[in-house]
């Protein structure tokens, strides 16, 4: 299916104040596309830059250079961000912060539909009640404030909307990382209803490779404004290629052995002012190599699924993978 | 709201309004009886200093202006109990009359200046990157001039009266607001259901008037009194300084200003006004204090809210920021 | 692990009085942690983990406080111990390291200064062998080049060094126990992974006893030999952690582990989330904690008595009305 | 931070000028002027006309706003109309006694806001915290003159401890210091109170009580020291009620400082006096709020990094 919402060579850069003139990148070259229907993984640790780029998508931020495309066509006017916003809505992290707590639930959600020009005020608040149950919350939550709901609830709530404009494709922000696992279960169950009741698609952004691999169909894996891997969610954790995506899969706690999570990642990212080599990874990687430093790395293809590697393929063992590193830190 | 979900199909959607102006009473009622005893105290306190400032002196019937020069300089005694002035006059006359002009001027300059304020708050918070220089820039010269000398220049330019002294409440107050509602408005504005109104299409201005408005007016309801007894202060300051209300309608200030040349005689023609005055403001304080614990706060919390505003002047420079 | 517990809690409660309401934070919380064995305390928001901690050293915050039971350190109680006494305990003996590092150091002294002032308040030491501590610390914690860095503001550092600074401060004394509360949980997994590493060599190292915070059963299991899982306030089970993963006795453990996430997709495997979410924790009451959202509660006795302690393997204790009726078959509720 | 504070500089000077620029204008469009006033009512025009040449109030006030402000650069604010004396040399006689005054009851108020309010956030619900409220509240509701006034009446006409009035030495600041310094106390007292409080109850705070730190130390050196921020601010902001209530003690004390001489400036038109005296207050304030920024630099190393 044709893509809803899609990215082409988003970069992005912050200016640094001072005399310096620095400018930092927070997105070099992105590409990615959503479609209905579809889960689209985006997993990156923080700083990586995945919260820049959902912003840019929904025009929150601006890019310094790329396109926003909106069913295949560049997004440029007011008007045409406007048809954007229609058909792609945004749920944001913080269940706590992103409703506003002096407001009726019922006033939040009928006002996206005022502003978009639906007169009837019946017709609001009768869209809005069938929204409220379709994520599971009783009518009766419309005339109460956010401060009478969990944080599960009002994530809920955001879903609701999110949804209440009746788009195409959401955009999670780290949404369940706030919530309790218990919690968290229902609201990835409650995305997944909406996938097969509604043909929803999703942009889910999260740090949690768990999530990830539970909810998306493909996955795009982020590092320091680049997506370094992506593909079949399937294939891509069979078979990472990347080492950050293998370093990742090792790092998250369920795949390792119990007693040996391997810190497979050395130290962290860089502050953002430093020069970067060629290859961001270079510093951190456990299988980087002279070339790393000073080539940008090919783009490789396996399938469906590509990486941006100078040694992909499965990792070294993890003996030799492992010991320089930590002492590094 | 509530008829709108209940006519819809939401049959289940619990009618929340449906009680009479009756039951509003007794609501206000209950919500008083479950004020702390320091705000039901400052009502009563304000309650019976208007009431006597307003219904007092037609109850008495004396005239504040009425000169008895064989009553001179007279202690408090049953036939005055404020004792009396130099030229004779009864003092307590004087003082229920002088309310008048001290609540009237400090009423409209509390609403003048919660109404600039609100406003130049709002609009440094939410206008454009100019709107945010300028305001900054106009806040900045008013803190720079200490009120009572705005007073002798407007004073010497146009000469004192009622307008004038309520444009000087304005002035020495709605600095202090303008920072209270730019620094809460500017905190709300960086929450995410900020942006989220405006990835639904929310337009600046309705972001600001119908999302963030609501989370700025409480504190604007706990710091009008304060407002308004720091108003009757300044105000009573400016009349003591000569400043105030022309001769001869008396004003707390002014009276204290003659009794000020008996100070060593006659102690009750400072002291009486001057309570008068204090008592009025505590209990505005007093009220102010009981709003802002219905929003469990306290007035340190209003008092403190532009007092981080530092940081925002700061935040560019704190290190590793990065400005988008 | 098979020495002398080095610590015992017997029936700590502790509670937070809120207008007129009690509300208990923890109630009847007993658990033994011995010398070099590591402990998970796992729970979710509100199930009084923390608070448990805290409580420990008299920490507890606010109006709130430890109204029963004892904890048994070195043959003393530390909740009988005058307020000197306890104050010489933390830090030196026990000490505690927090969620988030960002703002559990003083973002206005240097790393040196922080940790100076720890061994000033106990140890009386020439100034040259609390340097040589301060170095010592920070290299055991794998903080880069400390003797220069050390004179670092907080802010300067990232956030996996800031955490390891934390674990420097926590070690400056050489305690006999560590509390790790939440320690990683704000840290990205490549850095939680370092820093779970770096503390399990740490403590296999100076043998220190930890007790590791969590709300990441999946993680516990990558540091702890122990674990006790806490609902609302209640302990609900525990034992060895292996055990509990593999053979989970309470039904609230049953669902903890069934909504979390475990590497499959949801076409193979459909997450079961528990229905509803953590009751107020003044209701509870006598009930047992998980009544109202367990899904298979015992109807009439799980709303009105408390479940008492029930043997369900080696070391491993449940409580639960259910499993002392039906044993483990009738709590696999979503398996 | 050197960029931020050339910026805060140029921020300063403007504020100085638009200052001036507005007292300037204001007092050209009030009704009487200097010469007249000067000339009293029986002069002839010629007189008048000699004083306007003399004053330079004859000519178009563009002009006269060049010339006042090229010699305001030179130090030169013109000749006092009332005193017959260059404008600096009035205001330099006066200003060591303002600064003296307002320096003593800067000290006094900070002092005591710090004693009450650390005292008071410690202990929620003790008698201080109780009478650290009634304190605020009493320096709120009462206005500083009549403050003065029960000061005068207490210590000066009952007790005879302090003089009432003038200029003599210390003793004479004493109860005038006092005054401004309550007027001041009640912001003071309650941003730090809220800021001490909530400091209190951060992380770090508790992390170091988690290590043993003693209760004293924590409160005054760990926490004050973050909690001291938002009171730096207040004191740079409430620079004017400072200088306000300085000018009301003085009236009210017949302390011989600037307060009196603006007063009595207002009476006799005397411009060049006014606007020396609003232009130096503005200065106090920008120089003071500069040397705030600086504090704040000392204080929390995160501010001090350049940019």
């Amino acid at each position: 299916m044709e893509p809803v919402i899609g990215a082409r060579d988003l970069e992005k850069q912050f200016a640094v104040r001072g005399f310096s003139g620095h400018v930092v990148p927070a997105l070099r070259g992105v590409s990615l596309d959503v479609a209905p229907g579809e889960f689209v993984g985006l997993v990156g640790e923080s700083g990586c830059g995945k919260s820049t780029l959902s912003r840019i998508l929904i025009g929150v931020e601006s890019a310094t250079s790329g396109e926003v495309l909106h069913e295949g066509r560049p997004v440029e006017t007011r008007e045409e961000w406007a048809s954007l916003r229609r058909d792609v809505q945004y749920v944001f992290q913080d269940p706590y912060g992103s409703l506003p707590p002096r407001m009726r639930i019922g006033d939040v959600l009928t006002d996206p539909l005022r502003i978009h020009g639906m007169r009837d005020r019946h017709e609001r608040a009768a869209r809005a009640i069938a929204m409220l149950q379709e994520v599971g919350m009783p009518a009766s939550a419309m005339q109460r404030y956010p401060s009478a709901f969990s944080g599960g609830q009002r994530q809920r709530i955001s879903i609701a909307r999110a949804l209440v404009l009746e788009p195409r494709v959401i955009i999670c922000d780290e949404i369940v990382s706030g919530l309790d696992v218990s919690v968290q279960a229902q609201v990835l169950n409650l995305l997944l209803d909406l996938q097969a009741s509604r043909g929803l698609g999703v942009l889910f952004i999260s740090h949690d490779l768990r999530v990830i691999r539970y909810l998306c169909s493909r996955v795009c894996v982020m590092y320091l404004g680049e997506i370094v891997e992506e593909g079949a969610a399937d294939e891509l954790f069979a078979d990472p290629q990347h080492p950050y995506t293998q370093g990742l899969l090792a790092s998250s706690p369920d795949r390792a052995a119990p007693g040996q999570l391997a810190a497979r990642v050395a130290g962290e990212p860089p502050s953002s002012s430093a020069a970067l080599p060629a290859c961001p990874f270079e510093p951190r990687c456990p299988r980087r190599g002279d070339v790393c430093a000073v080539e940008v790395p090919p783009e490789i293809r396996l399938g469906g699924h590509r990486a941006l590697c100078h040694f992909p393929g499965a990792p070294a063992t993890a003996q030799d993978a492992r010991s320089p590193i930590t002492d590094r830190a | 709201m509530a008829e709108i979900a209940s006519s819809a199909d939401g049959s289940r959607v619990v009618a929340a309004r449906t009680h009479g102006p009756a039951l509003g009473t007794l609501r206000a009622l209950s919500w008083f009886r479950s004020r702390p005893r320091t705000f039901q105290l400052g009502c009563a306190l304000l309650a019976a200093i208007l009431l006597l400032s307003f219904g007092g002196p037609i109850v008495l019937g004396s005239d504040p202006s009425e000169q008895n020069l064989s009553d001179y300089l007279l202690a408090p005694s049953p036939a005055h109990p404020f004792g009396t002035d130099a030229t004779g006059r009864d003092l307590l006359s004087r003082v229920l009359h002088g309310g008048r002009p001290s609540l009237v001027i400090s009423t409209f300059g509390m609403l003048g200046s919660i109404l600039l304020g609100l406003c130049v708050g709002m609009l440094a918070a939410f206008g454009g990157r100019m709107a945010q220089r300028v305001t900054g820039f106009v806040v900045d010269v008013q803190l720079a001039l200490p009120y009572v000398l705005v007073a002798i220049v407007l004073v010497s330019v146009a000469g004192a009266s009622i307008p004038l002294l309520v444009l000087m409440m304005v002035l020495a107050g709605w600095v202090q607001v303008g920072r209270v509602v730019r620094s809460i408005a500017l905190r709300e504005r960086s929450k995410d259901y900020v942006k989220a109104a405006a990835v639904v299409g929310a337009s600046r201005a309705r972001i600001a008037r119908r999302y963030v408005l609501p989370s700025v007016l409480p504190v604007i309801v706990a710091l009008a009194p304060l407002q308004m007894a720091a108003m009757l202060v300044i105000e009573a300051t400016l009349s003591f300084l000569g400043m105030g209300v022309r001769p001869p309608q008396p004003s707390w200030g002014s009276i204290m200003l003659e009794g000020k040349n008996y100070i060593d005689s006659a102690w009750w023609l400072t002291t009486f006004p001057g309570l008068a005055i204090f008592l009025t403001a505590l209990s505005l304080l007093l009220i102010g204090d009981g709003f802002e614990r219905a929003e469990g706060g306290s007035l340190d919390r209003v008092q403190s809210i532009a007092a981080d505003d530092q940081g925002e002047n700061l935040a560019p420079v704190i290190a590793g920021r990065v400005e988008p | 692990m098979t020495s002398a517990p080095v610590l015992s809690v017997r029936g700590l409660r502790i509670e937070f009085p809120v207008g007129g309401d009690r509300l208990v934070a923890a109630r009847d919380v007993s658990f033994e942690l011995a010398g070099g064995e590591c402990l998970a305390i796992v729970g979710e928001s509100g199930s009084g983990k923390s608070v448990t901690c805290l409580g420990l050293l008299g920490l507890v915050p606010g109006q709130g406080r430890v109204v029963a039971g004892e904890v048994i350190f070195e043959g003393d109680d530390l909740l009988k111990l005058p307020f000197e006494g306890l104050r010489q305990v933390r830090g030196e003996k026990i000490a505690m390291i927090f969620q988030d590092p960002s703002s559990a150091l003083n973002p206005l002294f240097t790393i040196e200064r922080q940790i100076r002032d720890v061994l000033d308040v106990h140890k009386d030491w020439p100034a040259k062998r609390k340097r040589d501590r301060i170095l010592e610390v920070l290299g055991a914690v794998g903080f880069p080049d400390p003797a220069r860095r050390m004179k670092s503001y907080p802010h300067e550092l990232s956030g996996g060094l800031r955490q390891r600074v934390a674990i420097a401060l926590a070690l400056a004394c050489a305690p006999r126990i560590v509390i790790a509360d939440e320690a990683t949980t704000n840290l990205d997994v490549s850095v939680q992974a370092q820093i779970i590493e770096l503390l399990v060599g740490l403590k296999d190292d100076l043998e220190f006893s930890v007790i590791f915070v969590t709300h990441d059963l999946a993680l516990a299991q990558h540091i702890a030999d122990r674990v006790m899982v806490m609902y609302a306030g209640h302990p609900v089970e525990v034992g060895p952690v292996a055990e509990v993963m593999a053979n989970p006795a309470h039904p609230y453990t049953v669902g903890l582990l069934g909504s979390a996430p475990t590497g499959e997709s949801h076409r193979a495997h459909r997450l079961a989330a528990i229905p509803g979410s953590i009751p107020d924790l003044r209701t509870i009451g006598a009930a047992a904690p998980f009544a109202g959202r367990c899904p298979v509660r015992v109807e009439g006795i799980c709303d009105r008595v408390k479940p008492a302690w029930t043997s369900c393997g080696a070391d491993h204790l449940v409580a639960c009305h259910r499993y002392e009726r039906d044993g483990r078959e009738g709590t696999t509720w979503n398996r | 931070m050197t960029r931020y504070l050339l910026n805060r500089l140029f921020q300063a000077i403007a504020v100085v000028w638009a200052i001036a620029v507005t007292v300037f204008v204001l007092l050209r469009l009030s009704p009487g002027d200097p010469a007249t006033i000067r000339g009293g009512l029986d002069a002839s025009p010629e007189v008048i006309e000699s004083y306007a040449r003399e004053f330079g109030t004859d000519r178009p006030i563009v002009d006269q706003f060049a010339r006042f402000v090229g010699h305001a650069f030179t130090g030169d604010f013109g000749t006092s109309v009332r005193y017959g004396e260059p404008v600096t040399s009035v205001v330099g006689q006066a200003l060591p006694h303002t600064l003296a005054l307002g320096a003593t009851a800067l000290l006094l108020s900070v002092s005591i806001a710090l004693a009450v309010g650390v005292a008071a956030a410690r202990r929620p619900g003790s008698w201080i915290d109780a009478g650290s409220s009634v304190l605020a509240a009493a320096g709120q509701a009462m206005p500083t003159f009549w403050l003065g006034l029960v000061l005068i009446q207490v210590f000066s006409v009952q007790l005879g401890i302090f003089p009432s009035g003038g200029a003599t030495g210390f003793s004479s600041l004493v109860l005038p210091a006092t005054a401004v310094a309550l007027a001041m106390v009640p912001t003071q007292l309650r941003v730090l109170r809220s800021s001490m409080r909530s400091t209190l109850g951060e992380d770090y705070v508790r992390t170091a009580r988690s290590f043993g730190l003693r209760e004293r130390r924590i409160s005054y050196v760990y926490a004050l020291r973050n909690a001291s921020l938002p009171v730096l601010t207040v004191i740079g902001v409430d620079v004017g009620y400072l200088l306000g209530g300085v000018i009301v003690a003085e009236a009210v004390f017949n302390y011989p400082g600037i307060g009196q001489l603006a007063i009595s400036a207002l009476g006799t038109r005397d411009y060049p006096l006014i606007q020396a005296l609003a232009i130096g207050s503005a200065a106090v304030f920008v120089l003071l709020n500069l040397l705030i920024d600086l504090l704040y630099a000392v204080v929390d190393p995160r501010v001090r990094v350049s940019g």
